[in-house]
């Protein structure tokens, strides 16, 4: 269904339940839920009643926004694509959220959760991470709030992404390599689970996506509400079209919430490799109810995709229900295309973007001009992070 | 009598069978059937290992259900599936996929009994129809954070037997019981009739006879599971498992008051 | 002199002189000047007119505000330091110019460099880089603005920052290793002054400090004059101590031109190893007379140390004369020194700085609680790029 | 007639002096004496290496002035220092520095003249009172980007000669004269009585001759200095730059009228 199928009345009603909070149960639709061992029910428990506090006390909200103001450089820009825009006729809006601190908008999702975790009491943050933006944000955070930082990452991750490995480490974090199966996000986010599992009186499991059980994907995609809430303030007049990548899917869920309540259609760009809502099943992995890819006996394959933060077999639950609703639609984009997006971007605009965002770029440069994104749209695009940490997959050091 | 379920990932190796029959000889009360999943979120490094040359194996539910069904005739020991949530849902959105098929897929192998780690009470409901509906008793797991609301819920839908999480960690071979189980059990008991068995790195007979000496019984996995993984063969397992069972059975003789709890043990021996 | 005895009326006066435009000659007191071949004194007249034309012309001012707000993410933040300032004694506030577009203030001089470029109608942009910073902003513009860019670079530059090379490569310019003297930033320098003469039509000389000959001095400064403005419109008060390092000077003539009509003591930190205004004597070079670290004879040093950015044996000549009368002060610290104040800071607030600001992260730890800087002193600190492109120096493998 | 300026980068080799008097024997109407700096901004890569060549030899000025002071009984042609600004100016903050001591000390070596290619005509103020009070010619270049005013203020301030700098570029060898030179020469003649001397990129005698058709005479470098690099002899120098003078002196047999020039030439042999 398009957005544009979408109208009226129709919408208003999709509009008011669309990205509100999740039924009692942590479900978004058949999706989300809380599929954790019973040693973690108290923790998400407690966890939702903390941030259900939290996020209707003033003071909470006050301290969240001064340190997004004052530390973590937002509002970020909302810049106009002149150049790309004239070369594909499009109007191409880009949300900066590689100029936010430590270079991605996992800061946004961070500094809310260290908050709660001082609230809750917790000396100690565990994470897991795929780009390692999200265990930078972790480690950054840990360091403000001066909590302890444990970051479970897949040693091929920690290879491809040595840049932000070293990052956590200098800010003080402990980066553990994951061995386990892929040896990417899917196995780094298992080993933070069993860990948690560990020290769950004094480690808060912060975790870096949409994904996991409730209430993560609900408390993550409000924390990164943020971003579509600027965006909308910012932009000039309600997109035709807002993009984003995803891989468990927080930017483009705390895009498109800013935006659900619009005409504007809504786009997710999966890699091709790593394509839950595309190539997915519905299934159970890190606690929580989704597409996910995997064989036809349940197994949960392996992604594979040149961006770290996307090689993720699993998908955000609201994002399955968006999908099974219509009101968002996912594509995918390869790795191919992804590198060429980034040196166009770059060279066309000066912006060196992460591989992760660089998805929702190659959707771009591919849909402009073709029915899938007319000659005359104007096109809101969240740039989820800067390629800083992508250098050495760039010059082909690694992959 | 104190109640023994080792436990067997299946299809760790081709005659993954004979380790069952060899525990089944050895005097396990219930076998735990580990099907191996890919992201084994509540186990630790051996059971994960364990796991994974299963599935290196090519092993799939359906493959270790025939083995099963094939193996019936020498089978009396009672079975109990052990898995994750995405093998027992699979396919739910399609017709003869989900857990009603699962379950009866199940029991037509002659299992009798499941245990999901990662679905917990609140999550259950629809899997406990479908097991109830296959004459399957699904197994509830309590922790030692589970406060005693959810406590009492778990004793009251639990199927079987009650399994206490020892403590607060993964599966894996641990050098002393967990302080955390005797009060988890006493609590357990306190809400329920049901038996209590404790689990989780439950690693020597010694440490079995401990916990014994709280609940009704003990799932050994992590510390038999490295055994099979060195390279054990299953009359050394058989030697492993009867000394866990002589631990218990001297429990037994300690505390004559609890036979009492034999009657629920199903067909034993 | 320190700023307290720099009071009343002495005080008044001279702020009435300091920091505004230079003598018409293109000196500040005895520094400054145009010392460059009569090949590039045509030149330099040029974008002398073109920039009093364009800074005296409001659609100037208003074309650069919408690139600094839109796209190169000013505001930049202006950060409590919490954690050190509970540590250290004092009241620390960093004014955030590593949340800047490309990691650094070097983009607030170069989109100003870049409007005039196209203002003059030039086609190509021509730039000397240290710590690549300077490189990637200028390759980061000409991409913006469809010009050509050539970068020159020391090789042993290249080697320790690569990772800005990448970056420089990506956006499309040209990066000319320079092997000649130290191969740093002062051969960089004499390398793109020959390019220009030999492309002085089509191509800007795109310099990267406050050194070079009349009108540059005065134009960087003016172009980095945003941050002190900022900072002191955010700070909550005039501060008692303003810090900056100083490798040409510019971001600490930006940040001083805000709090020179202040009683707030202005104090800028080089590198030990190249400390033009504290070991430097009266010279000629690039162009401009200023403090210059050379030998007996009258030949230029080579400066050491571990920050690409302040590897350079001269100072804007503007800094000299703020030297020479008092108006700001200078320090140094050692590299050992530096690579402590990075992860202080890393671990104390969660921000990996650059090499070069954490110079004046440095000194703030040596001197606080000491007469230089007492306790209870309310500081604002201008840290000026991020330490991405100082993870390898940092990882131990290049230096 | 066409007036031949060789330069020669100042201890280049230990025998450099021996450079000095080859020029002088080939018949160099001056010999331009490169003093080394560090930093030569408008030099290209053959003239950097012959500076850097020298300053690794460990030569000063001070040095430089004493060899020159040294063999001052065999030089009989007029010397120019070419430096940068920095040395000129070295030590002006102090006593006994600064362009004043700088240039009487080059008088008493007995150079006569000075180029300063980093001091353009609007700096030129205080460095031309000190050559002019210690009887040094300060010579001011041109360049073909200068505008007219700009070149009337060279030309009427400008002593001995004005420096026309042939092209846009830095020194060093080229394959052809720039196009650029004949109009600048022309241009200055057009506002001075000075001779006028073209520079850098004259690599051939063939391009000197064509220079000095349109100025009245040139200044060769680049070319010189790669020789001297490669390890020619001070001999083999003496044939190459009367292989200019030969060129030069050529071009005075086409243009008779040109001898009017050699009046201001000094005392030339
Ligand atoms: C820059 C960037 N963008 C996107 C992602 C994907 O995460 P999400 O889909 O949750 O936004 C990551 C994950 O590491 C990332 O680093
Ligand atoms: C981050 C950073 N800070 C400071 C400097 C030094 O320059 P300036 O003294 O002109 O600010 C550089 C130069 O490359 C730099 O990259």
């Amino acid at each position: 269904m398009t957005g544009a199928a979408m109208t009226g009345a129709a919408m208003t009603e999709a509009a008011m339940t669309t990205m509100s909070a999740p039924a009692p149960t942590g479900r978004f639709g058949e999706f989300g839920g809380r599929y954790v061992p019973e040693s973690l029910i108290p923790a998400c428990a407690a966890l939702e009643t903390a941030f259900r506090e939290a996020w209707a006390d003033p003071a909470f909200h006050e301290q969240l926004s001064r340190l997004r103001s004052q530390y973590a450089g937002r509002p970020t820009a909302l810049t106009p694509a002149h150049n790309l825009s004239a070369q594909l006729g499009v109007t191409l809006l880009l949300k900066r959220e590689d100029l936010a601190h430590t270079g991605s908008h996992k800061i946004n999702n961070v500094l809310g959760q260290a908050l709660l975790a001082r609230r809750m009491g917790k000396s100690r943050l565990i994470a897991e991470t795929g780009a390692g933006q999200h265990g930078v944000a972790t480690a950054t955070a840990a360091a403000l709030f001066g909590l302890r930082a444990t970051v479970y990452m897949g040693e091929r991750d920690i290879a491809r992404q040595r840049h932000n490995v070293f990052r956590m480490e200098l800010l003080g974090a402990e980066v553990i390599p994951v061995t386990s199966g892929s040896r990417t996000l899917k196995d780094a986010t298992n080993e933070a689970m069993r860990a948690w599992v560990a020290a769950v009186d004094e480690a808060h499991f912060c975790l870096g996506s949409v994904g996991g059980p409730h209430p993560y994907p609900w408390l993550v995609r409000e924390l990164q509400r943020v971003i579509g809430e600027e965006a909308r303030a910012q932009a000039p007049a309600v997109p035709d079209v807002v993009v984003a990548c995803v891989g468990g899917g927080s930017n483009a869920a705390g895009t498109f919430a800013g935006f659900v309540d619009t005409p504007a259609r809504l786009i997710g760009v999966e890699a091709a490799g790593g394509a839950a809502m595309t190539d997915g099943m519905p299934g159970v992995v890190h606690g929580y109810r989704s597409m996910v890819l995997q064989d036809a006996h349940g197994q949960v394959l392996e992604a594979e995709s040149i961006a770290a933060g996307l090689d993720y077999p699993g998908v955000g639950p609201e994002h399955a229900h968006l999908g099974a609703t219509g009101r968002a639609e996912y594509r995918t984009v390869t790795d191919d295309e992804v590198l060429d997006a980034v040196r166009r971007l770059a060279r066309a605009e000066g912006i060196i973007c992460a591989l992760e965002s660089a998805h929702a770029v190659a959707w771009v440069l591919r849909a402009a001009g073709t029915p899938d994104l007319p000659t005359g749209s104007a096109v809101l695009l969240t740039l989820s992070g800067r390629g800083d940490k992508d250098m050495a997959t760039l010059a082909g050091e690694v992959r | 009598m104190k109640r023994l379920n080792p436990y067997l990932t299946a299809g760790i190796t081709p005659d993954w069978i004979d380790y069952l029959l060899a525990f089944q000889a050895a005097g396990a009360d219930a076998v735990e059937i580990g099907l191996p999943f890919s992201d084994p979120m509540l186990d630790g490094a051996t059971i994960q290992r364990a796991s994974d040359q299963a599935l290196r194996r090519g092993v799939t539910v359906t493959s270790i259900l025939d083995d099963l069904t094939a193996a019936r005739e020498h089978i009396r020991v009672p079975l109990i599936a052990m898995t994750y949530a995405n093998l027992v849902f699979h396919g739910d959105a399609r017709p003869g996929g989900g857990p009603e098929a699962f379950c009866r897929r199940l029991a037509a192998a002659g299992i009798s009994g499941l245990i999901v780690p990662d679905v917990p009470v609140d999550e259950a409901g629809h899997l406990q129809a479908s097991a109830t509906a296959a004459g399957i008793d699904l197994v509830l797991l309590a922790a030692p954070v589970t406060p005693p609301d959810r406590l009492a819920e778990i004793g009251r839908r639990s199927k079987n037997f009650v399994y206490a999480v020892s403590i607060m960690d993964t599966t894996g071979e641990r050098d002393a019981l967990a302080t955390t189980a005797a009060p988890l059990a006493e609590r357990i008991k306190a809400v329920t009739d049901l038996p209590v068995l404790i689990g989780f790195g439950i690693s020597t007979p010694e440490q079995a006879a401990t916990a014994a000496r709280s609940g009704d019984g003990v799932v050994v996995g992590a510390a038999l599971m490295r055994r099979v993984l060195d390279g054990a063969s299953p009359d050394d397992l058989r030697v492993e498992v009867a000394a866990f069972r002589a631990a218990l059975d001297q429990v037994d003789q300690e505390m004559p008051d609890a036979r009492a709890h034999t009657e629920v043990s199903g067909d034993r021996r």
